[in-house]
Formats: C-alpha cells, sequence, structure tokens
C-alpha cells in the first residue's frame, strides 16, 4: 500500500482566489452550483455540496478578511464511508476516502452520517458526490488538481506526516510572529474522527469557516448503539411474550 | 455584514458568541424523502414486530392472530421494501444494497435483514395461503421472530448513527422508542385485524408499546438538553406532541377497548397514526437539527473545551438570496 | 481479480476471503482501472494562458481532436505549474457550448442574425474596405501629404498574438488606415 | 495583486515569508489588502499627493541614495532660468497657453537646450502633444543634451534636486491626511518602510496597475513613483523597480508592436504631415542624438525594408511616404466621435468589446449604430457584435433595431490553443504557444483573417498609385495546414530581421541605416537570433539560475532587468553583495553578472566619450539609462511631457473634493470632449456626492468576455454589485444583499449591494467622503449579465497617452433598481440639470 497523503490547507496564505475550486471541477467534471448571488462576502457558491468539492469561505471581521479553502477531510475514521452499504465509499491505497460513482445508489446515508457537511447527494443525478482528492491522479503519480493550481501554495499536497510537520513549524512561526489565534484543525491523529487527511491551518474558531469545533465519528458510538438495540429487540421480544402469557388457548 | 451571528450586539460578550458561517448549518440535513422515509420506518417496524407477534399467536394457538400477523409483517415487509427502493437516488441499483456486509453500516445491516425478513415473512404467508409445506412455513414464522426485532429496533440505530445532534444525542433510546412503536403498530393493526375474542394479546402489546414508546421519548425529552430541542420546536414539535396525544389515547383506548368494536377501531387507528406521527416526527427534528448550526457548534464546544456558549438569538443576517 | 465471474468479484465472497470490506473487497473494476486522463492524451502542446499578463505557463492535452485538459506547466519559472481561477478554466474557454463556430451576418436594418460562408463573409469585407477606402481616401490635409483614409478604424484587443498585431498594423499601415488603436490605450 | 494577478502575486507571498513587508495602498480592500501586511485606504485619484510626500519625506530628510542620485540621475542637471513651477504659477507651470490648453515646454529645458526645443514642430510642442507624441516615449526620453551643465555639489538652486525639493515642499503629510484620507501615523509608517528598506542593501519595489494609469494625471502617477525609485536607488536592480501589472495575455506587446494610432513597431512615432515631412525631417526631429535612439534610422529604415521590400530604396526614402500622416489625435476616443459624426464608416473590433469596456458605453454603442460596417472578431457572441439586438438603448427606446443601418459581420476567431504564436507578458517576456489542435468550425486566427483579408484586397487593386503601398508590400507567408494558415513562425522572423545575407539576425546592434537590414520590430530582434525561435525555449525553471535567462526571450537582447548597469555602483562594483546583479569583470573587461548587461558589453566604467560622438557613443561608463540622451535615470523631464516637468496633484475631473494644493482644480492639459453624447457632472455638484471607483474580481476578465461566457467563473460572481461602506448603507438606505442605482450624469446602472467594512469612509477635509467601488465585468450577452458599469463613466483623458480617466468620478446612489425606458432617461435628465 501507498503512503498515506493528505492536503494540509493553510488559510494564513490564502488569497481566495477559487483556483482550486475552478482546477477541480475542470478535472473532475464537477456541474456548475447555480448562479446566485449570496451577499455573503464574495462567497457564491456558499458551501461543499455534491457540485462544489473545494470551498472558499470568505469571513470579513474588523480590518480581517478570512479566507480558507475547505474539502472533504479524508477522516482517519469516516463515518460516510462506514455507514454506506454498498461499498461505493471505500478507503483506497493512499488512505483517501472515495465514492465509486458506478457502485453508488444514491440511498443518501453518507450524507447525515459526515460531521462536516461534505458528502451530498445530486438530485438530478441520484448520487453522492465528494472531493476524491483526485484518486485518478493520485493512480497516475499526479498531484490533486486544486493543489497543483493553488497559486500561494496554501493547499499543500503529500504524505501526511510530512505535512504535519510542516503545519507543526509553520504554525511555531505564526506563533512566533505573534499571530496568537493561528491553530491547527483536524491535525490531531486523537481527535474525534481520528485525525483528518485534509487538516487546516487557521486564524479563527472552526466554527466561524463553518466546521464543526470537535467533530466526532458517528459510528464510534456504534457498538454502544447496537447493544442498546438489542436491548430494545429483548424488550420487544420479552414484551409481547408478556402479552401472550397466560392468554395461551 | 458580518459573519458572526448577532455580532453587532453589544448584549452579548464576543467570547461567548455562537458564532457560525452567515448561520448556515454545519451539516447537510438528511435527504430522505417524506413520505417514503417514515412510511418506510413505520413499515418495517410493523412488519418486524408482527412477525414476533405471529411467532408468539402461533406458538400460544392463536390462529387467528397468528395469520394475520403473518400477512402484516410481509406486506409490512414488502411495501416497505417499495418505499425504500423508491427513495434511492438510483433504485436500479437497489441491489447493490446486497454489494458487501458492514457491520459499520446499519443500512447495510439492515438491508439483509430486509432482505432475510422479507423472504421469511413471505414464505409464512406462501405457505399460509397455499396450505403448502406448512412445517416450512412455521419455521419461517418462527425464524422471522429473529430478524423481526431487528427490524423493529435498527432502524433506531440507523438514525442514530449519524452526525444528527437531535439523532445521535438520542441513541440511547431511539432503539426503544422504535421498537415501543414497532410494538404498538402491531398491536393496532392486530387489534384491527383479527377478532376481537381472539385480540387480546395484541390490545396487551399495543398498550404496552405505548408505554414503551411514550417513556422512550419522554426520556429523550428530558436527558437530551439543547439537542433535544427540535423535538419540541416548529413542525417536528407539533408531530411529535400529536403523536405522543395519539399514542397515550390509543393505548389508554387498548386497554378497555376489548368489549367495543368502536373503541378498538378507535384505538387501532390511533396508535397507528401516532406511530405515523413519531416517524414524521423524527425526520422533521433530524433536518431541524442538522439545519441550525447551533445544534452542532455548541455541545461540541461543551464537550471540547467546557466553554459554555450563549445561543443568541436568530437573526437574519445571512444569505438574502 | 476479474478472472472468476461475478461471483469471485462479488466483495461479499471478497469479503469472505478475508479483504477488508471497506477497502479493497469493495473496489470496482472501474476503479481498478482509474488512471489520469492525461495519460491517455494523443499530444500535449505547451502553451501560455489567455488571461492576465503575468504569462502562466499551461499544458494543453488533447485526445482524438478534443481537448481533454489544461493545466498549470510547472517547469515555467514564472507559474511553477499553478493557475488562477480564470487559467484553470482555460479547457471551458475553448470548449464550452457558448462558443461560436460560425460565421455571423446582420443584414443593414436586420433583425436577425443570418448564416454566412466564411469564404464569401471574406470576400464580402474586402469588397467593403477597398470601397470604403476609396470613397473616404485624403491624399491631403490643411496642406499636407497625408495619404490616408479615416473611413476604416480598428481596435484590437491585447490578447492578440504579436504576430497579429504585427500584420494588422502592417496591413492598415499600408493600407492608410490609422485609426489602429488597441485596448493597451484603454 | 492578489486580486488580479493570483500566480504572480506568489513571489510577494514568498517575499513575505523570508521577511518582506508589504503595503497595500487602494481604495478598496482587495484579496491583496487581506494578506499584506499594513492597508492604506486612500481617496481614488489623490496618489501624487502621497507619492509626493514620500518624495518631499526622501529629500527634505535626506535619505536618499546619494551616489546613486548623483551618478546615475539628472539630480545635478541644470534647468533653464526660464522655468516657473506650480509654485511660482500656483498649479500651472511656466509655458501653459490657456487658449490651447497647451505648454509651450521650451522653458523646462535643461540649461542651455532652450533653443533647441523652442520650435513647436518639436518633441513636445503643441503639435507633437496633440497627437499623443508623449506616448511614444514608452521607452526612452525624448531628446535632451548628452552633457548639459550640473553642479555636482547638488546646492545650485536650478540644479534638478533643488528644484524637486521646492516642487514638492509643500506634499506634506498634512497634506495626505487632508486630500487622501491618511493619517500621518500611517504615512510615517509607511515613508519609514520604505526609505529603511532602500539602499545598498537593500531594495523596495512599487507594483502597480491600472489604477495609476487611468487617469487625467496617469502619467504622472509614474513619473512621481519613478522619481521616489530613482532617489532610493531602486532602479535597474534586483528587487526593485516600478512594475505595471498589465491584464491582458499580451497587452505589453501590443505596445511594442503597437496596434496604437500614434507608433509604430518598437515605439517609433508614426509620422506626422506637419512634422515630418520626409525622412530627413522625421529623423531630425524625433529624439536626440545620442544614447541608442541615436540609432532610429537603422530601426525605421530596417522597418520599410521589411514592409516593402526591394521597393524601398535609398532614392525613394525607402518608402517613408508610403506611411500615411497623423495630423492630430486619431486615437479610440476620438474614432468613436468621428463615428457618430459619420466620417469613420468602417470598424474592426479583434478581440475587444468597447460596447463594454470603453468609458460612456452609449456613445460607444452610438458610434456602432452609425458605421456602414463593422466586423467583430470573438470566441463569443460579445456586447459589440449585438448592440443592435439587444442594447440598453433598445431598452430605453433611444435606438430601434430596425432603423440601425449597420451592417454587422461576425467571425468566429481561434482560441490561444487553436493557433500558434508569441505573447508578451507583463515583465517583457515573449513566450511562444505550441499549437494545439485546428479551430473548430468556422473559427480562424487573426493571422489567418488578416493574411487572407490582405491577399483579398490586393487581388482587388490595380495600378493605381494610392494604391502601391498595398501592391508592393511584402504580403507572402508560407501557408500551413488544412485552412492555409500564414507560418507565424515566418511572421516572427519577419519582426526578428535579416541581414543583407537572408539570414536571421542576432541583435538589434547589427540592425544597419543603410537599407541592407531588414527587421520589423527593432526591439525584437534577436528574438530568433540563430534562426531558432528564442520565444519557444522552455529550460525548466529548476534547471536554470533563478533570473531563468532560457525561458522564452525578453526585450531587448533577452535581458530581464532593464537598465541593470545600475545594479552596480560607478565603479562596475556591485552595490553590495546582498544585491549583486551585473558587474564589470576588469580581468576579462567585461560585463557580466546573473543576467545579459544592459549595456555596451565591453565599455568600461571609466569611458568617457569624445567630443561629438553619437548614440551609445555618446553615453560615459557610468550611464546605465542608455535610452535617454544623457544616459540618467530623470528626476526632472526636461522635454516630451505635455503636463509639466514633474507630477502635480490636480484633483480628477469630477472630484467632490477642492484642490487645496493649487489653485487648479484639475489637471489644466486633460483632454475633454465637450459633446453632447458625453456630459460630465457638473463641478461642485452636490446631487453626485460619492467618489465612485471601478475594480476587477479575480474571478472574471476584464469586460467578461472570457469568463461571464464560461459557467466555472460565473457561478463565483454570478452578478454586478457594489461595495459600500456600513455608514454609506445607512446614509442612502442600503441593504446588505438589496438593490442599488448609480447614477451618473452619463446614465443609471443598478446592482446588488455588499455592505462591508472593507470599504471604509475617509475623512478629507474634515468631512466625511464615501467611495463606491463596483466591478466592471458584467453585460448583456453571457451565462450571468448585469448592467454596463462603464456607461457611467465620462470621457476624459490623460493629455499624455490618451487614456481614460475611468478609475474616477463622481456619482449618486439611491436605494433599489433603477427605472425602465423612459423613465431612466427622465432620471438621467433630472440629475444632469439638477
Amino acid at each position: 500500500m501507498a503512503e498515506r497523503v493528505g492536503f494540509f490547507t493553510d488559510s494564513s496564505v490564502c488569497i481566495g482566489c477559487k483556483a482550486c475550486e475552478v482546477a477541480c471541477k475542470e478535472w473532475n467534471g464537477v456541474p456548475d452550483d447555480g448562479f446566485v448571488f449570496r451577499a455573503t462576502s464574495y462567497d457564491n457558491t456558499g458551501g461543499l455540496g455534491a457540485d462544489t468539492w473545494r470551498h472558499v469561505a470568505f469571513i470579513e471581521q474588523d480590518g480581517r478578511w478570512l479566507m480558507s479553502s475547505d474539502v472533504c477531510k479524508h477522516c482517519t475514521n469516516a463515518a460516510c464511508l462506514d455507514v454506506c452499504p454498498t461499498g461505493a465509499l471505500f478507503r483506497t491505497e493512499f488512505d483517501t476516502v472515495v465514492v465509486q460513482p458506478d457502485i453508488c445508489n444514491g440511498c443518501g446515508y453518507c450524507v447525515p452520517a459526515c460531521p462536516f457537511g461534505v458528502i451530498e447527494r445530486r438530485e438530478r443525478d441520484g448520487r453522492a458526490w465528494k472531493c476524491t482528492m483526485c484518486y485518478d491522479r493520485l493512480r497516475g503519480g499526479l498531484e490533486p488538481a486544486c493543489a497543483k493550481a493553488c497559486p500561494t501554495d496554501s493547499i499543500q499536497f503529500g504524505p501526511l506526516d510530512e505535512l504535519r510537520e510542516r503545519a507543526a513549524a509553520r504554525l511555531e512561526r505564526l506563533h512566533a510572529d505573534g499571530v496568537d489565534e493561528a491553530r491547527l484543525y483536524g491535525d490531531d491523529p486523537g481527535d474525534g474522527v481520528g485525525g483528518a487527511g485534509a487538516f487546516f491551518l487557521l486564524l479563527d474558531e472552526p466554527e466561524t469557516y463553518g466546521l464543526p469545533p470537535a467533530p466526532v465519528v458517528t459510528t464510534r458510538d456504534l457498538p454502544q448503539m447496537w447493544w442498546w438495540a438489542g436491548g430494545a429487540a429483548v424488550a420487544l421480544v420479552g414484551a409481547v411474550a408478556a402479552c401472550f402469557a397466560g392468554s395461551r388457548r | 455584514m458580518r459573519a458572526r451571528r448577532g455580532g453587532d450586539s453589544a448584549a452579548t460578550v464576543p467570547e461567548a458568541e455562537l458564532r457560525s458561517y452567515y448561520g448556515q448549518p454545519v451539516l447537510k440535513p438528511p435527504i430522505w424523502h417524506v413520505p417514503h422515509m417514515p412510511v418506510y420506518l413505520y413499515l418495517g417496524g410493523l412488519s418486524g414486530a408482527s412477525s414476533v407477534i405471529a411467532a408468539a399467536a402461533r406458538l400460544s394457538g392463536h390462529d387467528r392472530l397468528a395469520l394475520a400477523a403473518r400477512v402484516t409483517a410481509f406486506a409490512g415487509a414488502g411495501l416497505g421494501s417499495g418505499f425504500l427502493v423508491a427513495e434511492l437516488g438510483r433504485p436500479e441499483r437497489f441491489l447493490n444494497m446486497l454489494r458487501v456486509f458492514k457491520v459499520t453500516s446499519p443500512m447495510s445491516v439492515g438491508s439483509w435483514t430486509l432482505a432475510a425478513h422479507s423472504g421469511l415473512t413471505a414464505a409464512g404467508v406462501a405457505s399460509a395461503v397455499t396450505g403448502l409445506l406448512p412445517v416450512a412455513g412455521d419455521a419461517a414464522v418462527m425464524a422471522s421472530a429473529l430478524t423481526g426485532p431487528v427490524m423493529a429496533t435498527y432502524t433506531g440505530v440507523l438514525l442514530a448513527d449519524t452526525a444528527v445532534p437531535a439523532w445521535h444525542a438520542a441513541r440511547r433510546e431511539l432503539p426503544f422508542l422504535f421498537a415501543g412503536s414497532a410494538l404498538a403498530s402491531a398491536g393496532a393493526v392486530g387489534m384491527l385485524t383479527t377478532p376481537r375474542a381472539e385480540a387480546a394479546p395484541a390490545r396487551a402489546a399495543a398498550a404496552l408499546g405505548a408505554v414503551m414508546e411514550t417513556t422512550a421519548a419522554a426520556v429523550i425529552e428530558r436527558r437530551l438538553g439543547l439537542e433535544g430541542e427540535p423535538y419540541q420546536q416548529g413542525r417536528a414539535g407539533l408531530l411529535m406532541k400529536t403523536s405522543r396525544a395519539l399514542i397515550l389515547a390509543g393505548g389508554l383506548l387498548a386497554t378497555v377497548a376489548g368489549r367495543s368494536r368502536a373503541l378498538t377501531a378507535a384505538s387501532g387507528l390511533a396508535l397507528t397514526a401516532g406511530a405515523l406521527c413519531t416517524r414524521f416526527g423524527m425526520l422533521e427534528a433530524g433536518k431541524a437539527s442538522a439545519l441550525d448550526p447551533k445544534y452542532t457548534v455548541v455541545p461540541q464546544r461543551e464537550r471540547a473545551g467546557g466553554r459554555r456558549l450563549t445561543v443568541v438569538p436568530d437573526r437574519d443576517d445571512g444569505p438574502h438570496a | 481479480m476479474a478472472d472468476g465471474g461475478w461471483i469471485s468479484r462479488w466483495p461479499v465472497f471478497r469479503q469472505l476471503q478475508g479483504e477488508d470490506g471497506r477497502r479493497d473487497a469493495a473496489r470496482s473494476a472501474r476503479t481498478d482501472a482509474l488512471r489520469p486522463r492525461t495519460e491517455q492524451a494523443d499530444t500535449v502542446a505547451r502553451s501560455v494562458c489567455p488571461y492576465c499578463a503575468v504569462g502562466c505557463g499551461q499544458l494543453v492535452y488533447v485526445k482524438d481532436g478534443k481537448v481533454t485538459q489544461i493545466e498549470g506547466d510547472p517547469d515555467s519559472p514564472i507559474s511553477r505549474g499553478r493557475l488562477c481561477p480564470k487559467g484553470s478554466a482555460s479547457k471551458q474557454l475553448v470548449t464550452h457550448p457558448g462558443r461560436r463556430t460560425e460565421v455571423l451576418y446582420r443584414r443593414p436594418y436586420g433583425t436577425e442574425w443570418e448564416r454566412l460562408d466564411l469564404e464569401t463573409a471574406m470576400d464580402m469585407i474586402a469588397d467593403r474596405v477597398v470601397r470604403t477606402r476609396r470613397e473616404t481616401w485624403q491624399q491631403t490635409h490643411e496642406g499636407k501629404e497625408v495619404r490616408r483614409t479615416t473611413g476604416i478604424a480598428g481596435l484590437g484587443g491585447a490578447t492578440l498574438d504579436n504576430e497579429e498585431n504585427y500584420l494588422m498594423k502592417k496591413l492598415y499601415t499600408a493600407l492608410g488606415a490609422i485609426q489602429v488603436e488597441n485596448q493597451a490605450r484603454i | 495583486m492578489a486580486e488580479c494577478h493570483p500566480v504572480g502575486f506568489q513571489w510577494v507571498m514568498e517575499a513575505r515569508l523570508r521577511g518582506a513587508k508589504v503595503f497595500h495602498i487602494d481604495p478598496r480592500f482587495s484579496r491583496t489588502s487581506a494578506v499584506a501586511d499594513r492597508y492604506l485606504p486612500i481617496r481614488a485619484g489623490t496618489d501624487i499627493v502621497l507619492l509626493g510626500a514620500l518624495i518631499n519625506h526622501v529629500l527634505s530628510n535626506e535619505l536618499y541614495f546619494r551616489d546613486y542620485v548623483l551618478a546615475y540621475t539628472n539630480a545635478a542637471t541644470l534647468v533653464s532660468e526660464r522655468f516657473q513651477d506650480t509654485e511660482d504659477l500656483d498649479g500651472l507651470f511656466s509655458g501653459f497657453d490657456p487658449e490651447t490648453r497647451r505648454y509651450d515646454p521650451s522653458s523646462w529645458a535643461y540649461e542651455g537646450d532652450e533653443e533647441a526645443t523652442t520650435d513647436e514642430m518639436r518633441e513636445g510642442g503643441a503639435t507633437h502633444a496633440e497627437a499623443a507624441g508623449s506616448d511614444s516615449y514608452g521607452a526612452r526620453g525624448a531628446g535632451a543634451s548628452a552633457r548639459p551643465p550640473t553642479d555636482p555639489t547638488l546646492r545650485h538652486p536650478r540644479c534638478v534636486l533643488q528644484v524637486l525639493k521646492r516642487h514638492f515642499a509643500r506634499y506634506t503629510p498634512e497634506m495626505v491626511d487632508e486630500l487622501c484620507g491618511i493619517a500621518p501615523e500611517d504615512f510615517a509608517e509607511l515613508a519609514e518602510a520604505i526609505t529603511a528598506n532602500s539602499g545598498r542593501e537593500r531594495t523596495t519595489a512599487w507594483v502597480y496597475s491600472v489604477g495609476w494609469t487611468q487617469h487625467s494625471v496617469g502619467v504622472q502617477y509614474i513619473r512621481a513613483s519613478a522619481i521616489l525609485q530613482l532617489l532610493l536607488g531602486n532602479m535597474g536592480r534586483p528587487g526593485g523597480g516600478i512594475m505595471a501589472l498589465r491584464g491582458h495575455a499580451s497587452i505589453q506587446g501590443s505596445t511594442d508592436i503597437p496596434t496604437l494610432f500614434n507608433l509604430l513597431p518598437g515605439y517609433l512615432a508614426m509620422p506626422h504631415a506637419h512634422r515630418h515631412e520626409d525622412l530627413a525631417d522625421y529623423l531630425e526631429r524625433e529624439g536626440a542624438g545620442t544614447g541608442y535612439w541615436g540609432n532610429r534610422r537603422s530601426y525605421l529604415v530596417s522597418l520599410l525594408k521589411a514592409w516593402w521590400g526591394d521597393a524601398a530604396t535609398e532614392d525613394n526614402d525607402f518608402c517613408f511616404d508610403y506611411l500615411p500622416r497623423l495630423t492630430g489625435d486619431h486615437g479610440h476616443y476620438t474614432t468613436v466621435m468621428g463615428q457618430i459624426d459619420g466620417t469613420v464608416k468602417g470598424y474592426f473590433v479583434i478581440g475587444e468589446n468597447p460596447a463594454v469596456g470603453s468609458a460612456n458605453g452609449r456613445a460607444q454603442r452610438m458610434g456602432l449604430a452609425n458605421l456602414d460596417w463593422l466586423v467583430v472578431r470573438d470566441l463569443t457572441l460579445v456586447e459589440t457584435a449585438t448592440f443592435w439586438k439587444d442594447g440598453p438603448e433598445l431598452e430605453t427606446g433611444e435606438m430601434r433595431t430596425g432603423d440601425i443601418a449597420t451592417e454587422v459581420f461576425f467571425l468566429p476567431a481561434a482560441s490561444h490553443v487553436e493557433k500558434e504564436g508569441t505573447f508578451t507578458n507583463t515583465q517583457r517576456l515573449l513566450q511562444w504557444r505550441e499549437k494545439a489542435l485546428d479551430p473548430p468550425g468556422d473559427c480562424r486566427s487573426d493571422l489567418w483573417f488578416y493574411y487572407h483579408l490582405g491577399k483579398r484586397i490586393r487581388r482587388r487593386l490595380g495600378d493605381d498609385e494610392i494604391d502601391r503601398p498595398m501592391t508592393e508590400l511584402t504580403w507572402d507567408y508560407p501557408e500551413e495546414g488544412q485552412y492555409r494558415e500564414p507560418s507565424a513562425e515566418a511572421v516572427l522572423r519577419e519582426i526578428n530581421g535579416t541581414g543583407p545575407d537572408g539570414r536571421a539576425l542576432s541583435s538589434y546592434r547589427e540592425l544597419a541605416p543603410d537599407g541592407s537590414t531588414r527587421c520589423g520590430c527593432w526591439i525584437y530582434c534577436g528574438v530568433y537570433a540563430d534562426e531558432v525561435n528564442q520565444a519557444a525555449r522552455r529550460m525548466p525553471g529548476n534547471r536554470q539560475s533563478w533570473v531563468a535567462p532560457e525561458w522564452g526571450w525578453a526585450w531587448p537582447a533577452n535581458r530581464r532587468i532593464l537598465y541593470n548597469r545600475a545594479s552596480a555602483d560607478p565603479d562596475g562594483r556591485p552595490w553590495s553583495e546582498r544585491k549583486a546583479y551585473v558587474w564589470w569583470d576588469a580581468d576579462r573587461g567585461e560585463w557580466t553578472g546573473h543576467d545579459v548587461p544592459d549595456f555596451d558589453l565591453r565599455k568600461p566604467p571609466d569611458y568617457q566619450p569624445p567630443e561629438g560622438a553619437r548614440a551609445e557613443a555618446a553615453l560615459s561608463g557610468t550611464d546605465p539609462f542608455i535610452m535617454q540622451s544623457d544616459g540618467k535615470g530623470w528626476l526632472y523631464v526636461p522635454s516630451g511631457l505635455s503636463d509639466g516637468p514633474m507630477p502635480a496633484h490636480y484633483e480628477p475631473h469630477e472630484s467632490p473634493v477642492l484642490n487645496t494644493l493649487y489653485g487648479r482644480q484639475a489637471n489644466p492639459t486633460r483632454r475633454i470632449y465637450d459633446r453632447p453624447e458625453n456630459p460630465y457632472n457638473p463641478p461642485g455638484a452636490a446631487r453626485f456626492p460619492y467618489v465612485f471607483t471601478t475594480s476587477r474580481l479575480t474571478e472574471h476578465h476584464t469586460a467578461g468576455g472570457m469568463s461571464r461566457t464560461l459557467a466555472y467563473l460565473a457561478e463565483l460572481q454570478p452578478e454586478l454589485f457594489c461595495e459600500v461602506s456600513p455608514q454609506l448603507a445607512a446614509e442612502v438606505g442600503l441593504v446588505n444583499g438589496g438593490w442599488a442605482t448609480i447614477v451618473t450624469s452619463r446614465t443609471a446602472i443598478e446592482c446588488r449591494v455588499l455592505v462591508t467594512d472593507r470599504v471604509r469612509p475617509l475623512r478629507v477635509q474634515r468631512q466625511i467622503i464615501h467611495q463606491v467601488v463596483v466591478p466592471y465585468h458584467w453585460g448583456h450577452e453571457g451565462l450571468v449579465t448585469g448592467d454596463v458599469v462603464n456607461d457611467l463613466l465620462p470621457v476624459v483623458l490623460d493629455p499624455n497617452v490618451y487614456i481614460q480617466e475611468s478609475k474616477v468620478c463622481t456619482c449618486a446612489v439611491l436605494p433599489g433598481r433603477r427605472p425602465r425606458g423612459q423613465a431612466l432617461l427622465d432620471l438621467i435628465e433630472e440629475y444632469r440639470h439638477g
């Protein structure tokens, strides 16, 4: 198996140009997301979804204009992949999480399972779509389209371990420069999703960017849920037995 | 235009503000359609509980009830499967559900269970209708009493095993809620389809199911706090309240309906309607919970940092398009 | 893996053989065959982005007479393989359905476009240039020899090639047309 | 820069990571501001105040790079005693004629040069100015003495440095505060940063775009930054310079090989009927005999030989008379007025969209509607091609399709991948594009179009005398492929030029004045050296030095930094090891370094020109600015400009603010079109209280023809919007996401509203000035449509280069959408007359 690869998106050097959004669409043939003026700063695509696999958020604050390119996190413990009943979602040799469009039957279960609100069903097509980290490109030894296009290297692609080291160094540098609000997001293998394959350097709380502050993969609690369901099933059988007890004909 | 919700309000301390991205949801809401998904949840539960009743009735000699429950179990599974397939984005690919088996996916477990359950209940009904292979038919019914409880409860896990705060937070209670509701539904249909004289176990099941469901619902409401809010507000709240009233009324009526055709009918219909309301309400609550970022952000913040966030009332400073 | 028929590819069967249902067992034949489409290109042209003046290098991949991908040229010391959103949209620029590929003609006072053969259009334009030039020729102006026409003007965009600008200026000047302007003024 | 040149901006981001400090000065807080160290909002149209104050700061605190300034600039040169400054004449320089609103620049000359420049036929004279003469100095200064009198102590009251000091003394931080809206402490931080970062060890760069050029004082903006950079020693050195970031792929090429009325290829002026009767006249009056322009006979004769081949002989002035003559302004806006007046009958619009992209779009469309015939070549049906079908004037009832006589030909164009050729990028780098595939359908390259059109025209001409420039034109290029595409390489080779043996030349130094060489554009000579297309070189960047000399080819002579002789001290040693770029290698007796030296390779630092030397030989070994007649960087421009030898702040033509620096409100020599099609907002009209400025977005491209048509770009910025401050929004009643109507005397447009703290009200002269920022990419064609923002703009031009003032005017803002039809006309009428 190949080394695990990922994205490190350093929002402190993002210039909000959206090259990532376009390069992604050109490579992956993703349809446009509609022409809607949203009046939310320079963001007119809203968020990640079936038709937007890279999305640049724009946040206007006093004196600051934050921009950050969001993407599927390719979680170590990926809920979408866990709950997919068809095996359309699978983990690749690069430890990324990919939907196989020839398999997906559009059950839609992955959609509410994702703690980041990334994957979505394209209604006119009936299947779920999200970032593949350009799986086909990776198989040819190429870097993903978004990372390649990114003019300022805000989106960095590479072996995940290496990216984590780079990110830690960058964070240290920013803190040394007095940018105290800089923080990494999704880099910790001990977090609720086992660490993200695509992690970020942010300049404010995650929720400011529309990201969940402490997401947990829902299937972490699944064994417990099955036990409770087992209890409920037993209770059901017991209740039925009770109903018939003493009424034997 | 500000990114912070209520950022202009001087009433709140910035540190304690709930921030979001233009008030947009963090999560994608469940995309399942109305009525497909709630009706499937109802039918699956009905089928599951009915198959247990069918087995128990068969074992205890309530043959009319057994036959009715056997048919109900089959019909529920069959119709339910139809709704389920119709719900798919690519219905022609429904067989892909049996491509892999994943215990990590309640839907995979459910699909395999539904497949087995449908087969077993179909065999049970076929045998009963044709009179052929009665032993095999009975064996199928007994086997379906094993798949039935899974059918009635896995749906609780199905919803809980998502990032939807209202569902995931209720992960302990949901199987009980669904089991109780399934039992009440099966009891109700049993009451309605079986001569009253033989329907006492069905009435008991209806009443017990109602108690179980109501209790589970009450626990959810009590235990969940903020994450339970969607069950009490808006359309979901209305549906859940209606459901509660119908279930309670139906359950009570079931205990006294033995002598009255009208009361039996009223009880059965109330319970059925209540069960349907529960399912519709669950879906609504899930959507509402996913669509408001506060249900995602606030509990996570509290879990992560212990920092409490003031929830600033909604103010429309988000997209105007 | 494709040898043993559908059963052997059936993920459940592969799961039973020990493959991971969330990894290898779930893979489809299409997935196994995936490669970057640029590998299949017949030709790769080294080009330059047509939008702003930074001059980013582009690689243009062509397969069966169609552009299949345009992306940054990593060799370029200017752009190092990177492109902005416009540059990244270059494939759409050359392949989008709104692009016109036929000559259109609007006759005087006409209300609709009409189709016109390219050769015919070229002849008609040449006729008009010759006629207008003759009709508006100025041999002198305020007593000075000027040898020009102010009846014909041209305005060029700044995405024209140097070679194109050169032929334009050369032709206009030889015709005596002086009102030759460019986006560069604007 | 992040907004409009994101990929170029990677180098700024990298510099920041290495410790560079980035200031962003802009009326609009853009994506550049977001990642700059400091953002300084400025009132549009006041940059000369800021730059002038920086110059004043440098001069009055003696912070200039003395060795550099003394050796490489004209700081020590003495100015004529007839010169009078704006200080003396309250905002005017000497020589102003209020009647013609033109300057006689003779008094601006160096001491001793006055006589030579009194002829109004000469450079800088009125006739010269009337035909955009100053514009031909894109690469040089006008003629002046090679050895004017100087005072090396810099103390003479008439030496340039002292003249500058007096001129800029009134440009104080207080004036910056009062006119630009930049607080004194912010100004101090900027001044400290740029001066601390300049000198032997460090250099500072300035970057600008059309925010500096599109003004009625645009050229002087650039002049002001040139003065500052020369004083700080930041020219001709790595990390220094003034970078023009240009907005189109080959807009640099479009001026080098110009499709511009006043220029021939290589910045040679088009001949003027009154100034240039014959070749001798031309050579006599177009610049000085010293510096590289001293060789202009070689450049021009080689061009004439390239065009008319064997027909061009010594005896017939090499067909100099075949060049049509200018008699004044034949620029874009004058041409449009000519269309409206009916003198211009036929119009070619090639990859351009004036109906959206030019100022006062209504006048543009009125011109189009009054043509006999119009040819539009583009990738899509742009607004210029469809004005008769769905232009805004049809909605208002001012035009009716059935009344428009214009015959329109739309010819689809080949895209950049469907043809080969060179673009010249913003750093003068020519890059050859390989052709990827044939164009579809009827699409053809513009090369094909002009070549085959030329052939067809030639077939239609007889042997009439007036046809001889056409029939004798060299017009014979190899044809290739199924469409008989003329060979772009053959054209490039003609541009490069050939010698007597027919072989490609390798340097402009080989060009001869006797007609033995041919060269289509002298500054491009060498692009085909050794019969190799040098622009097609693609040595990967990581396999060569950081200067990357083997990628493409930069004019002139593949030099990547112009005037790089200045990167070494007068003795030829690098100013510092850190900033070493080119230097004199005494052992080998030649200049060497990282780049191609922009200097005679074997001219030693101690070279002194002999008496009477011409051309480059007249410049000493310490004269780095080799295109200038005196080899110096000009802090003061003794001739060539139309509006003064030094920058002076004038308010934009339309401004809500009074010019408190001088008694002159606006540039006295600005070009005005006082016509009914081009009404101006009345001066001081309170009904137009806001400053209006246009902008661009990363997601779109200029007039939008190449971006509004693409779904992937259209979705990113789907609607026209204005950016306004919360304060202005409150004042006018605008709501974020709602609609606004913006009104000028030209028209009213509607747009969506983005209320944002990024736009900051400025405190100017103790009042609050609001600025309205609107990107101009929309029109009525494409996937996403909107009103044409440039319709709001007046036509008023810089007097040197005739660029319109599109970066600033005044406007009114109303909440809600604009009226339609006649009601719109009524609204404008009401605003026009108050």
